[in-house]
């Protein structure tokens, strides 16, 4: 979301820093050795003088992204001591408002969206997932991975990797004093940073769903979100956004584009391939039970989107704007480039096509939000709509992984697409902090997160596998989720 | 017993009971044929629809009534285009109503 | 939404204006003679002194509305140039915010308060129409609609009617000046103003397919979306409130009755009587099919409509938190009226009276919301709620048009009490510019709005016999749209 | 939700007050014996010079909870008047988005809520419930509820216990002064806290539906609406916040745990016992409907109950951030309680189970919400889920009253649970007022409400019993509330 | 085969089973009859509604049931008030249980 | 007619189409009998599901061809599990195509 310390990394460094993530990760061992820059962070944190004196009021480009535009020469912090930064009610009504729209997202956006496109016997085993994702992510970010993806850890070397043990059961967390994140001092208090963070983290595993739906246990759900939350997602957020060793790589991603749905859809992929086929792929008529909860879904995904990357700005400023209406074109762009791929290639411009082609927008506009112009997102919305069609009907099916609702068709793809067009259309009229960018360092950037997650899910689920089981039996599957598993059933 | 589509239900029915027919009972139905389906495409996915939406039209009459009874409904359900669909009679031995218990032709 | 300079135009010259107005509208040929006061505007742009400084931080009235306070003589500027306006984030916070509400009318609102009123066959093609119109406006908007509407003509002359190519393609939106709109200076930016705008327009043609629904043709509907979003919604908009002639008129309108109301329902109207009724009108059962997805639309558009109309103030001031009262008590003044004349007229009340008496409140408010005090909004909501009933089930069967869901019955109708009752509830109490208000006048107001709408609306309708067509096939009426237009069914 | 002057009484007097309170309220008349300390309030009104002028942006504990830290001497008046609140557009643009979200909570989702838990051929009667309360007690609200709970009654002493005429129909509601309530000046206009407590006023008596679902006459329901808004709801919300007598007593309760929750869970419980069982009770299959629809409607709740909680820090600061964060926690710890016992006492975790739990940890952590830090929200969401979960499935069957859909169940014991948890975890580090807490305090807090909400809906629902009736026919409740009561069926 | 009221369905099986009748299908139907309907209303159009809901039982057994399942189901469905539907009895030749093969008595 | 499980009916209609039956209607049906049915739960009530969801298939075939159908129909619907349901062989004297006002066999 904050476009942290992006521009400052050499291309060197960088690309042999990553190698060997890949390698570390790949044995999940930690890598220690290359420092990655990210000393650079405490002069990135003040806020340039120019900037934050002359515009106080009008804040356009705002303290979040600021950070990123002063010289990274540490002279500056005097300046903003003299001038502190102090908690703004705009900017935190605009937050405390991003966070409830996010939450929508999750509950009952996308529990509406997944819960229409399954069959009926299903649906309330699929709105069941997003609901109890809420709620458990919730009490693992109080525990932990608040802490773990956005503490501050006292020791600057093992900060590079994980956020510490200091605001374990969201100790510490300060009632009077703005925000200060890597570096950065925010205008909002620190809860209403910690909730809108929050929302981020639950919304996350939810879309992973969307890859085992319609046949995986629920208590092999259960453990899983809390596994997965723990040590796929909140390492991931501590690396980019939370001071760790990512987010000083030059990567571009405003709202999350990698930490979200990068991660979210290589996880969902390899649930899918762990987990095999529904029982009857191919064969039963697996058409969506509902479509009006898949459009209400996407809808309020839409809506809720707003408070992701307008959100991501931190505060009520022209950024936000901005991270609105290119939000808002690159979605209705790629809903129809969809429709209109779908329309030529079978014939039929269908609703859960226009549906499906918005959501791919969403993701694809998200790591861009904040660094392109409307044009750019024009683009990165055409783009995003014809190869998630493309990933959701024909990589499929070549490949033949059950990827039922297209967790992976949609937001790995997606993701993939907008960190890749967002090195192509950062355009520093819009956030000095896109000045540099490059395709290259954006691809770079996807390969830690799609190691990391690919990997450590695949751990996961195998522990689950061992102690929950992963699948309901065939008996459960054919019968439905909805009795087997809840004893509950739709009556209408 | 017949299966019509299910636009003609009201039809139907009126041309039945302008005939003198007291009561009916219709089923909503699933019926496969001559008649084509659509085809449903979701992601990609195509489903031809064999099963297209019929309504089942229940009618029990005095022996003497079922030849107009027939001749009833398949004018009043015929459209001439393909899925127009079938009358079929059986022999119902015997009628009760439950309110009254009366049987027979005075039941119907 | 910024009921700009308004009350400075005479009677005299306004009057002999719409005439030839009328007359040129229905001649397609944009009348150029009468000056209409526009020159006025840069001297209602600069913030009234007195009211700016002394209560700096209040802002009850607002920069949206002190325009219209403002003496127009061009004093005041070099106190405004003093004291010169800033980008608030308080009042930005809640304009993003906004425009997130009206989003949310659209989608999922909209959609599924006529979704749920069609028959089964045709519910996901009636909440498909949202949803693409959506995606369509946002991309005409996006290339030229906003430009037409709020870009600043360089040529004068020409900026009464129409706004110009220089935003086309959103070129030249600000990142950093507080947005400046027909001589007025906001204290949000330009991006913030042009999203809240954009939901606007997207809502506006989602309103008219209340009229058509269930036989209306897919393409018809996505080419009939660009071109009226082009050739109608925009040059309207600009008229009333970019700086047109139209603003001048001292016609009063806070949120768009005008523009969006009686504009959609006119429209519609066209619409329905070009069509021509669906087959088996007054003998097939037409009943709503889920009441449920109804009842939900019209919470949603209730509670979107705080963006609406609180929105209209372009801040977060006391303004805005009248315009929210008006609108709730017509509200639910409207929702009881119309309930209680249907007890009384059919012995039943219904939820589908409800909810239509609810939506008739909130258009008939929408001009007066920031105008009258919450007395005159509670007669205003009596009078829509019994008088839209009325129209949609007296009018439209002496009549016999088929305007399905009553698009024209409700908002051309509710839009029109309400233009007329502002007239006579106005209080400068609540605001300083409804000081002058006449019932003539407002209908006034409202004659070059429909008869633009109503010709143009035409001319499209044969533009799109003649390339898309308009009406499905009588075979794919009875199957049902879902099934034929876009190959899915509900199964549930 | 403002925690008014609530630690300056001390134990004795309160008791012995509250004890004749008790007695009275079963007489119906009003105590005017005891003071009870209504006289500190105009001490507590003037903010504490410290906190408001060293930390002015900051806001941190707010104004809204500053009188209660303020030593309740009256120096402190002239430092107020030296530094005069002001209207902040970040708090009023806040809490313009938290009277939607709170409007959102009712319609739809409350309506949902309860619509999916009822049998199918009473859905449309149940969501009818919600939308027409909305609309009975917004009028009420405009024409005299506003003024008797808010309104400042110029005799003191009368004050204790109404709030006069001054403001009926909403007369002299201020544009443009901050609003001023018991003696406390906040940052927003008098029309936003006008509409944010009307929507607080519209969920409470929508919840008491809970109760009488399936079988209440509809113009009962309009009747008792109206006359239960203005003498329960009303009065006791003069009581708690107006300036009341009860406020004065000590008693936490941050968000409306008692005024809402415990108000409308009695009210409830004495509906469901008035009324009696439903026809079939124990023989017929009474599984909800649609899971879905109730799943909407928890997670609405969910999301709007933030404006509910956070909003009622009445600003933009970090004790909202806080009151969010404890509101997230507790609902989310309450939704695993609830489904872990319902998976050890049935075996099976249910998804309505989990979004009772949610509603339940909702509720209790309302009174808490401001005053205790995660830890305690946490402890109160374990111990609402499980609770609730034992007085909705053990505590009704002993009993064998049928609280249908558990208004009392969830709102009544988990408001009551909240209450007196609240006395236990308050922690002065989130908020100072909460510095001295009893859970004896807390007790007696609820009692008051208990009894007067207790007697009074029994008196008005003999008055409806007299007039219009209570409960349809048989025949009607066999055949559906929805055709009887609307001519209405679902068609799907 | 018996049309009757929806909430009497679980009376007429437990007699039904009562007496001995293991298994029995039940379809939602809607029924055309004495029984007037209710009207529904929406914006001012009002729809007689000729259909109501009914359900159909549908329960073979042996010839020698067939008398007292009748009257079971009679008294188990009748509340005295118009619509309470009717019976109809009909001859099924043969009976075979999917799973077994069973047929005749042995398969119901 | 046939009373089967759910997911069985796309093989009984290849089955059965396999083998030159041109025609058959469905319907959603719920059906009591030996196999138990699920337990639904509901804050704490548990209603026992007695009915289970089946699908009735009825199918009009010439006389020569009913001992062939019913044998298709058994192997096609057979799980071996309890719950597959019945075919139960019903007389139907008179067949029409609505269409074509065919009778008889030419009518199926
Ligand atoms: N042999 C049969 N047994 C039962 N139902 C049949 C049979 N043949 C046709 N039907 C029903 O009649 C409907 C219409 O049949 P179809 O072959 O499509 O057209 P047509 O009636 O014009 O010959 C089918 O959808 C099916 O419901
Ligand atoms: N001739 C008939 N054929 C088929 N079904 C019938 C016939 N007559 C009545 N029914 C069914 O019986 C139901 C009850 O009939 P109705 O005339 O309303 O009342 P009653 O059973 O008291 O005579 C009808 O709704 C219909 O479903
Ligand atoms: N006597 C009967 N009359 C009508 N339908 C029956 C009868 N017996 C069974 N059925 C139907 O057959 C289905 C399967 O029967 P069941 O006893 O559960 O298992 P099985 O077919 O293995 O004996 C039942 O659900 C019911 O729909």
């Amino acid at each position: 979301m904050i476009p942290f310390p992006l521009s400052f990394a050499s291309a060197r460094p960088r690309s042999r820093g990553l190698a060997s993530l890949a390698l570390a990760a790949g044995l999940a061992v930690l890598p220690t050795a290359h420092p990655l820059r990210a000393q650079t962070a405490p002069g990135g944190a003040a806020p340039p003088a120019s900037t934050a004196t002359a515009t106080p009021a009008l804040n356009a480009t705002g303290p979040a992204a600021s950070p990123a535009a002063a010289p990274a020469t540490g002279t500056t912090a005097p300046a903003a001591s003299a001038a502190p930064f102090k908690i703004d009610t705009g900017d935190t009504a605009w937050m405390l408002t991003s966070a409830a729209l996010v939450l929508m997202m999750t509950i009952p956006g996308l529990a509406l969206f997944y819960g229409g496109m399954v069959r009926k016997k299903n649906v309330i085993a699929t709105v069941a997932q997003s609901f109890a994702i809420t709620a458990v992510v919730t009490l693992t970010w109080f525990v932990c991975t608040y802490s773990i993806a956005f503490g501050a850890n006292p020791s600057p070397s093992a900060n590079r990797f994980w956020g510490g043990t200091a605001n374990f059961m969201l100790k510490s967390v300060s009632m009077d004093k703005p925000y200060q994140i890597a570096g950065a001092t925010l205008t909002i208090p620190e809860y209403v940073y910690m909730m809108y963070q929050m929302t981020f983290a639950i919304i996350t595993p939810a879309l992973v769903c969307g890859a085992f739906a319609e046949r995986f246990k629920f208590s092999a759900l259960l453990l899983f979100t809390m596994l997965w939350s723990i040590f796929v997602y909140a390492p991931i957020a501590h690396w980019v956004w939370g001071g760790g060793f990512l987010g000083g790589l030059g990567v571009l991603d405003f709202a999350g584009g990698t930490v979200v749905h990068i991660n979210a859809g290589v996880a969902g992929l390899v649930c899918a391939l762990v987990l095999g086929p529904r029982k009857g792929l191919g064969h039963d008529n697996m058409a969506p039970n509902n479509l009006v909860y898949t459009m209400i879904g996407a809808s309020l995904l839409w809506v809720g989107w707003f408070g992701f990357n307008a959100g991501s700005a931190v505060g009520a400023n022209a950024l936000a704007g901005a991270a609105m209406a290119n939000t808002q074109i690159a979605t209705a762009a790629a809903a129809l480039s969809w429709m209109a791929v779908e329309w030529w290639h079978r014939k039929t411009p269908t609703l859960l096509g226009m549906a499906s082609g918005a959501v791919a927008g969403l993701v694809a506009v998200t790591p861009a939000s904040g660094f392109v112009n409307p044009t750019g997102a024009l683009w990165i919305g055409l783009i995003a709509g014809a190869g998630c069609y493309a990933s959701a009907v024909w990589l499929k099916n070549a490949f033949k992984y059950d990827d039922s609702l297209d967790a992976f068709g949609v937001h790995g793809v997606g993701g993939f697409i907008g960190a890749l067009l967002t090195g192509v259309f950062a355009d520093a009229a819009i956030n000095p902090a896109g000045k540099v960018h490059s395709v290259l360092t954006q691809f770079e950037g996807c390969v830690g997160t799609i190691v990391w997650s690919g990997v450590v899910t695949f751990l996961i689920l195998m522990v689950c596998k061992f102690t929950t089981g992963l699948r309901v039996t065939e008996e459960q599957e054919v019968m439905g989720l909805d009795l087997a598993l809840h004893g509950e059933a739709m009556h209408d | 017993m017949a299966v019509i589509k299910p636009f003609k239900v009201d039809d139907v029915r009126e041309s039945l009971t302008a005939a003198g027919v007291d009561g009916l009972t219709i089923t909503e139905v699933k019926g496969y044929g001559r008649q084509k389906g659509q085809t449903e495409i979701y992601r990609g996915a195509e489903y031809a629809i064999n099963f297209l939406p019929k309504v089942k039209v229940e009618v029990v009459v005095a022996d003497d009534l079922v030849e107009r009874a027939v001749e009833i409904i398949r004018a009043a359900a015929h459209t001439g285009k393909i899925g127009d669909g079938k009358v079929f009679v059986l022999d119902v031995e015997k009628a009760v109503r439950i309110r009254t218990g009366e049987t027979g032709g005075a039941a119907l």
